[in-house]
Parts: structure tokens; sequence; C-alpha cells
């Protein structure tokens, strides 16, 4: 009854956050993007525009849903949804604080990594299923660059399981305890962010709905709330993905003064804004650079970094 | 308790699924609806479509997906090694670690000389 | 070699790039406030045209020569005129299309009287079509009125 | 012309109260979608130009949230029919419209899009003489081109078009 209770709980918990956590990096990032170009960005809706992105979801509530009579009538109305329903899973083992996690599993890194991979799933699924080129060519795209992207990622996180000796983010953090990764893995840092980046579709990295080529890439079909729940899915890995850098490279909850979930969040918070940076200061890379990036340059230097890491440690057994 | 614990992604999973269905019916009831002939055509930028666009596509792709496999389930084949050596570093593991690691560098080396990684 | 010289060239392009953005987000804005602060247009801003108010008598200086309807590019100029008692023409409508004025001021330029000009007035938009044509003779016939009970 | 006040949607304003729920949560919408009204990226000609400088820094459209320009109709709830339209572009026009989903509005930028503007006179054949002879029309801008100014405010008209009372 308790474990039920707690279930319940943390379900309501997980999915407010969510969704209120969705709008408010929404509006962080036009407020930030305006800021970069010298514009004010949302401003009269609510107090700084604070409920602008609010108003953009109502309005999405009160929009129709067109179904294109060409598409794949099952796949396309299941796109948007699968693309959603891991979201919520990957939190479950985020530690926020010293004991502030849903469950603390043993495998938890393998877990966030299986969940945040499933995204891709859904939007090839909704590149394929609106039967429209650029929903296509967007679709494949995002498979080439996901696929491409997520074996840098891994590699990048054995080197921080091989000076934590454990897959549970807690063990993790807590081996931060005294000295954040980042500072003894700086080359691992980079490359995660990188491909962390590239697996959310931001920025330099995002051809699969680069508008400038692909009118919106794999949800140029998808209107209303379909499109929106693409949005929120969109940004609440961006936030995972923040969160997991923060628990492997940035000592997670540790940090004197405050308490440990309002140092786990600031630092999430931070990470996100750096990548919001990056998406206003880089352009577009073409789709064969971004792949052959990757796969030249990524997966050579985390292979290179892992020898690396495992004679350190050898050297440092004693 | 531990088998308790894998119930939490099952639950989440499903409930994820279920609110996401319910997200996206929500607007069946609030929404205006309209009908039209043009309305439920695939969009082109205005123009009427030719033919589908479920057609056969660029091979390259198929070769990228064939090496991530490789790769993805090699690297989940370093996990576990990964783990017991940070725990009992031994250099005859460090050796088989250096070696597996070699032999991944070769196959990436071998497509890169294949031009895989350059579009044609 | 430059494999590596060009992974350094490029992560540190990156950083510089990143400063540059950085340093943009802490400058003031351009943005004008626009609907709250309203800012005075240029001299030589063309907005719809519209009668000069003669200083001394108060009225328009038309003289109903049709010079500027048979300008107008656009057709968009409709005149009409009668014979007073004077003999002279009097204006007796001038209207103009703003949906078909492109504001090329072939008007303004051959007008003997020079009396047309280009109002400063931009915030022009009409939720129909008939809104935008403008009766020049409106703000004249309204003085008219307000001003005749004054006269004796 | 009078320009209104901006519209300021303050937390009070979302409240939905309980017994008139349905009534109230009209309005709420009706008050969103006027403060979201994302425009799809498209642009025919000249006006275009000016269309482009309202997204720009100066103006800022992003302050009212219209800032959102949509590639894609399916997004977008504003149309700015910017420019001269030729007979040909007419048919593609009138199925992005029709492709955009439903609550949707339509700004005619300029003289050729409300009437034909100066390629309008007796006897040509290549200019659709106003885009409300093939989609209904809700705010048109006149001038040629308009001011950036006179877009925003015709996007505030547009904003108080859609929240004023249904008789």
């Amino acid at each position: 009854m308790n474990e039920l209770f707690r279930i319940i709980l943390s379900l309501v918990i997980v999915i407010g956050f969510v969704l209120i956590n969705s709008l408010v990096l929404v509006w962080l990032e036009r407020k930030v993007s305006a800021r970069i170009q010298l514009r004010r960005g949302p401003l009269y809706v609510g107090w700084f525009g604070l409920l602008q992105t609010f108003a953009d979801a109502l309005k999405m509530l009160g929009k129709e849903l067109i179904f294109p009579k060409n598409c794949d009538k099952v796949l396309y109305f299941l796109a948007p949804i699968l693309s959603f329903a891991p979201v919520l899973g990957a939190f479950l083992v985020i530690p926020f604080g010293q004991h502030l996690v849903i469950q603390d599993l043993n495998i938890g890194l393998l877990l966030v990594f299986a969940f945040s991979g499933l995204s891709f799933i859904g939007i090839f699924m909704a590149g394929w299923a609106s039967n429209n080129k650029y929903s296509l060519l967007g679709g494949m795209r995002s498979v080439a660059q996901n696929i491409s992207y997520e074996i840098p990622l891994l590699l990048s996180s054995l080197n921080i399981v091989m000076m934590a000796k454990s897959f549970r983010l807690s063990d993790i953090v807590r081996a931060q305890a005294h000295v954040p990764f980042i500072l003894l893995q700086p080359l691992a840092f980079i490359i995660f962010i990188t491909s962390a980046l590239a697996e959310s579709n931001r920025t330099p990295f995002d051809i699969p709905e680069a508008e400038s080529e692909l009118v919106a890439g794999f949800h140029t079909e998808y209107s209303g709330l379909r499109f929106g729940i693409f949005f929120i899915s969109e940004y609440t890995y961006v936030f995972i993905s923040s969160c997991v850098a923060t628990a492997l490279f940035l000592g997670g909850s540790h940090g004197p003064f405050l308490s440990g979930w309002a140092w786990f969040l600031m630092k999430a918070y931070f990470v996100v804004f750096v990548v919001m940076w990056v998406r206003w200061t880089l352009p577009r890379l073409r789709s064969d650079q971004l792949i052959t990036f990757a796969w030249k340059v990524l997966i050579p230097l985390s292979l290179f970094n892992i020898i690396c890491t495992a004679l350190a440690l050898q050297l440092l057994k004693q | 308790m531990s088998s308790n614990n894998y119930i939490y992604v099952l639950v989440f999973f499903v409930v994820g699924l279920l609110f996401a269905v319910a997200f996206t019916c929500t607007p069946l009831i609030l929404s205006p609806r309209s009908r039209g002939k043009k309305k439920t055509s695939t969009y082109e930028s205005g123009e009427d479509t030719l033919g589908s666009a479920w057609v056969q596509f660029d091979v390259s792709y198929y070769l990228f997906a064939l090496i991530f496999l490789a790769f993805d389930v090699e690297v989940i084949f370093l996990f576990p090694v990964v783990l017991t050596y940070s725990i009992a570093p031994l250099l005859i593991d460090l050796l088989k670690i250096v070696i597996f690691i070699g032999i991944l560098a070769l196959a990436l080396a071998y497509a890169w000389r294949k031009g895989i990684f350059s579009w044609k | 070699m430059s494999y590596i010289t060009n992974i350094f060239t490029g992560f540190w392009s990156v950083l510089a790039g990143m400063v540059v953005t950085l340093k943009y987000m802490f400058r003031k804005p351009v943005t004008e406030v626009y609907p709250r602060v309203k800012k005075p247009m240029f001299p030589r801003f063309k907005g719809p045209t519209s009668f000069v108010v003669d200083e001394k008598t108060g009225d328009h200086r038309c003289i109903s020569c049709e010079l500027c309807v048979k300008i107008c590019p656009s057709l968009c100029i409709t005149l009409e005129k009668e014979r007073g008692e004077d003999k002279k023409f009097h204006l007796k409508e001038y209207k103009v299309d703003y949906t078909l004025c492109s504001l090329c001021s072939l008007c303004i330029e051959v007008c003997p009287t020079d009396a047309l000009t280009h109002a400063k007035d931009y915030e022009i938009p009409a939720l129909s079509q008939s809104e935008m044509i403008n009766d020049f003779l409106k703000p004249f016939r309204e003085k008219q009125k307000t001003s005749q009970p004054v006269a004796p | 012309m009078e320009i209104r006040e901006i519209q300021k949607v303050t937390p009070d304003d979302i409240q939905v109260s309980e017994g008139v729920a349905l009534f109230k949560l009209d309005q709420l919408l009706d008050k969103a979608r006027s403060n979201s009204l994302w425009p799809l990226t498209f642009g025919l000609t000249c006006c275009a130009i000016e269309m482009m400088a309202v997204g720009s820094p100066r103006y800022d459209i992003d302050r009212f949230g219209f800032g959102v320009f949509r590639a894609t109709p399916r997004q977008a709830d504003v149309m700015i029919v910017s420019g001269t339209i030729s007979r040909k572009m007419a048919p593609r026009i009138k199925t992005l419209y029709d492709q955009m989903p439903s609550p949707k509005w339509v700004i005619a930028m300029g003289g050729c899009a409300i009437a034909g503007g100066p390629f309008k006179y007796p006897g040509q054949y290549a200019i659709l003489e106003g885009i409300d002879k093939i989609i209904p029309v809700d705010v048109y801008i006149p001038g040629c081109p308009p001011r950036p100014e006179a877009l925003v405010s015709a996007l505030l008209k547009l904003q108080e078009k859609i929240t004023a009372k249904k008789d």
C-alpha cells in the first residue's frame, strides 16, 4: 500500500515537473535567444512573458488535429506518443539529491541511456508515417545522427564508470564528493556534451528539423498538440541529458551552503543554458559533416580516452 | 524489494503512454474542426505531391546502421568488463581491454579506409 | 598531424564564438518598444497622401484641376466637382483608394497649388476594404460643422 | 487610427471559475490564441522584406509571442500574405491556407495583396486582384509596402478581433 502511494506520488510529481519544466525551458530559450540577438523576447504575456509558453500550450489545446489522408494511420498516431512515453522513465534514476531519487537502480546509467535511446524510434516513426518527403528525409537523417552519436555518448560515460566503479548514479555522485569528474575527465565531458547535443537534436546538430532545408523535418505533418508533444519531449530530453551530465561530471548534488537538490538543479539548468548558448552561437552542420564528425573525431577520441583512463587506473593501483 | 524496483520502470512507461494518448486526444474535444478536400493532403509547399514518399533510400544510411550495430553491441560488452576492471585493476585485464579496443579501432579504420564516412 | 590541429582549431573557434555571443548577451537590446513608444517618422517618410491644410483659410487648397487624377498610375483617385455661382469649380468629393495607391507621389509633384502631401501616419490596418477608401474632405466637413454654430 | 493598449494576460485572467467553466474556457482559449499567433514563414514579393524586418531585433515581434515563424502550415495560426499574388501562385496559396489547422487568420499586407495595387488595370491577366478573392482576410494593411510598425499594429488589431466578444 505504501509502495503504491509512492508510485502514484512520484508519477504525479514527475509528470507535473515534465510539463512545467518544458514550458519554462521554452521560455528560457526564447529569452536567451532574444538577449543574444539584442532583442527583448517575450515581454507582455504575464510577468516578463513567463506565461507566454503557457499561452502557446493552451492555444495548442484548442487547435485542430489534422490527420493527413496519405499517412500510415496507426504509426502516425503512435509516433508522438512513443517519443513522449520514455521521457518519464528516464526520471526514475536521476539523483536530484542525496536521497532524492525515485528508484536508485543499480543499472541507473544504462537505464537512462536506454530510455533516451528510445526517443528516435518515435522520431523516425513520425518521419516515415507522414508520407511526406521532407518528413522522411528528416526521419532518416535523425536516425543516422542518433545512432552515430549514441556510441561516443556511451564510450565517454564508460570512463566515468571506471572512475566511480558503479553504474548506480547516486554512487557516481558520491564518488565526486571531493573532486568533480569534469576536472579529471575534461575530454570525456566535451565528448559527452557534444553527443548529448546531437542526441537531443539541438542546433549545431539539428539536421532532422532543419528549418531552412526540410521545412520542419519529421514533424512537418504534425499539428496542434501532437506537435506540442514532440516539443515537450525534445526539451525534456535536453533537460535529462543535462541532468545526466550533472550527475556524471559536475558533482551532482554536492556543493557548499545550499541543500543538495538546489545545487543539482542549479547545475542542471546551467548545462541547459550552455546548450542554448551553443545553439544560438553555432550554425547548423551539413548532414555529411555531422555524421563524419561523430565517426572520425568523437569515436577515435573517446576510444583513446578509455585506454588512457584504464592505464591511469593501472598506474594508480597502489 | 529489489524485484519491486523494476515495477516502477514498467509503470512509468505505461503511464507515459496513457498520458500521451490522453494529451493528444484532448484537442478533439476542445478544438474547432473543419473539412476540406485539400486540408488533409500532404504538405509540399502548396504543390500537389507526385507519388508516395515511401521510396527506396540512399544505401549509405544502411551502412551506418551496420557499423552502429557492431559498435553498439561491443560498447555494451565493454560496460561490465570495464566495471570489473575498475574494481580490481590487473595488468592482464588492461591488456585484454587494449586488444579489444584495438580491434574496434581496426574496424573503424577499415570502414574509414573503405570510404563509408565520405558521402558521395 | 593536421587531423589533431584541425580538432584543436575547431574547438578553439567554437569557444571564441561563444565568447562573442556571451558578450552580446549583456549588451542593451536595440528593440524599440513600438506600441508603447511611438517614434516620429522621418521627414522623407511617405505615408498615405492627404490634403494640406492652408494656414490662412484653414481650408484645403484644391482647385479641382484633375491633374492628379490624370497622372495617377494606379487609378486610385476619384474626384467630383461642381461649378459654383462664381463660375469656379468647387470640390465636391475627393476620395483615394488606399487599396490601390502605391505611394509613388506623382500626384503630389504634379499638383499646381501644392494641395497634397504625404501624411506621417503609418498605423493604418483596417478590418475591411471599405475602410481603406479615404475621404479627403471629411476632416474639412467636420470642421465646418463644428465651426458653423460659432458663426452667426 | 486608434491603436489599442497592449493587452496583458495577468494570472488573474487565466483562472477558470467552477460555475461557468465552458464559457470561461472559451474565453481563455481565445486569449491564449490571441497571444500566440504563429505566422507561416512565407513571403511573396517586396512586402516580405518588411515582414522579415518585423522579426528583426529592432521591431522584435517575439515580445508579443508572435515571433515563432513556422515553416509548415500545420503548425501556423496566421498567414501573412505579403506581396503580389500572380495567378500561377494563387492556387498554391489557397492550398497552404487550406492546410492550416482550424482557428486560422489571414493578414493581407500591402496594396497588391489587398486589391492588386499598382498592377490592377483593365485588361491585365497575370495578377490576382486581391487575396480576398480566394481566401477570407481578417486584417488589411494598406501601403506599398507598409512599415513594419503597421504590421505590428495589424497583428495587435487581429488580437483585438480574436478576443472580442462574439455575438
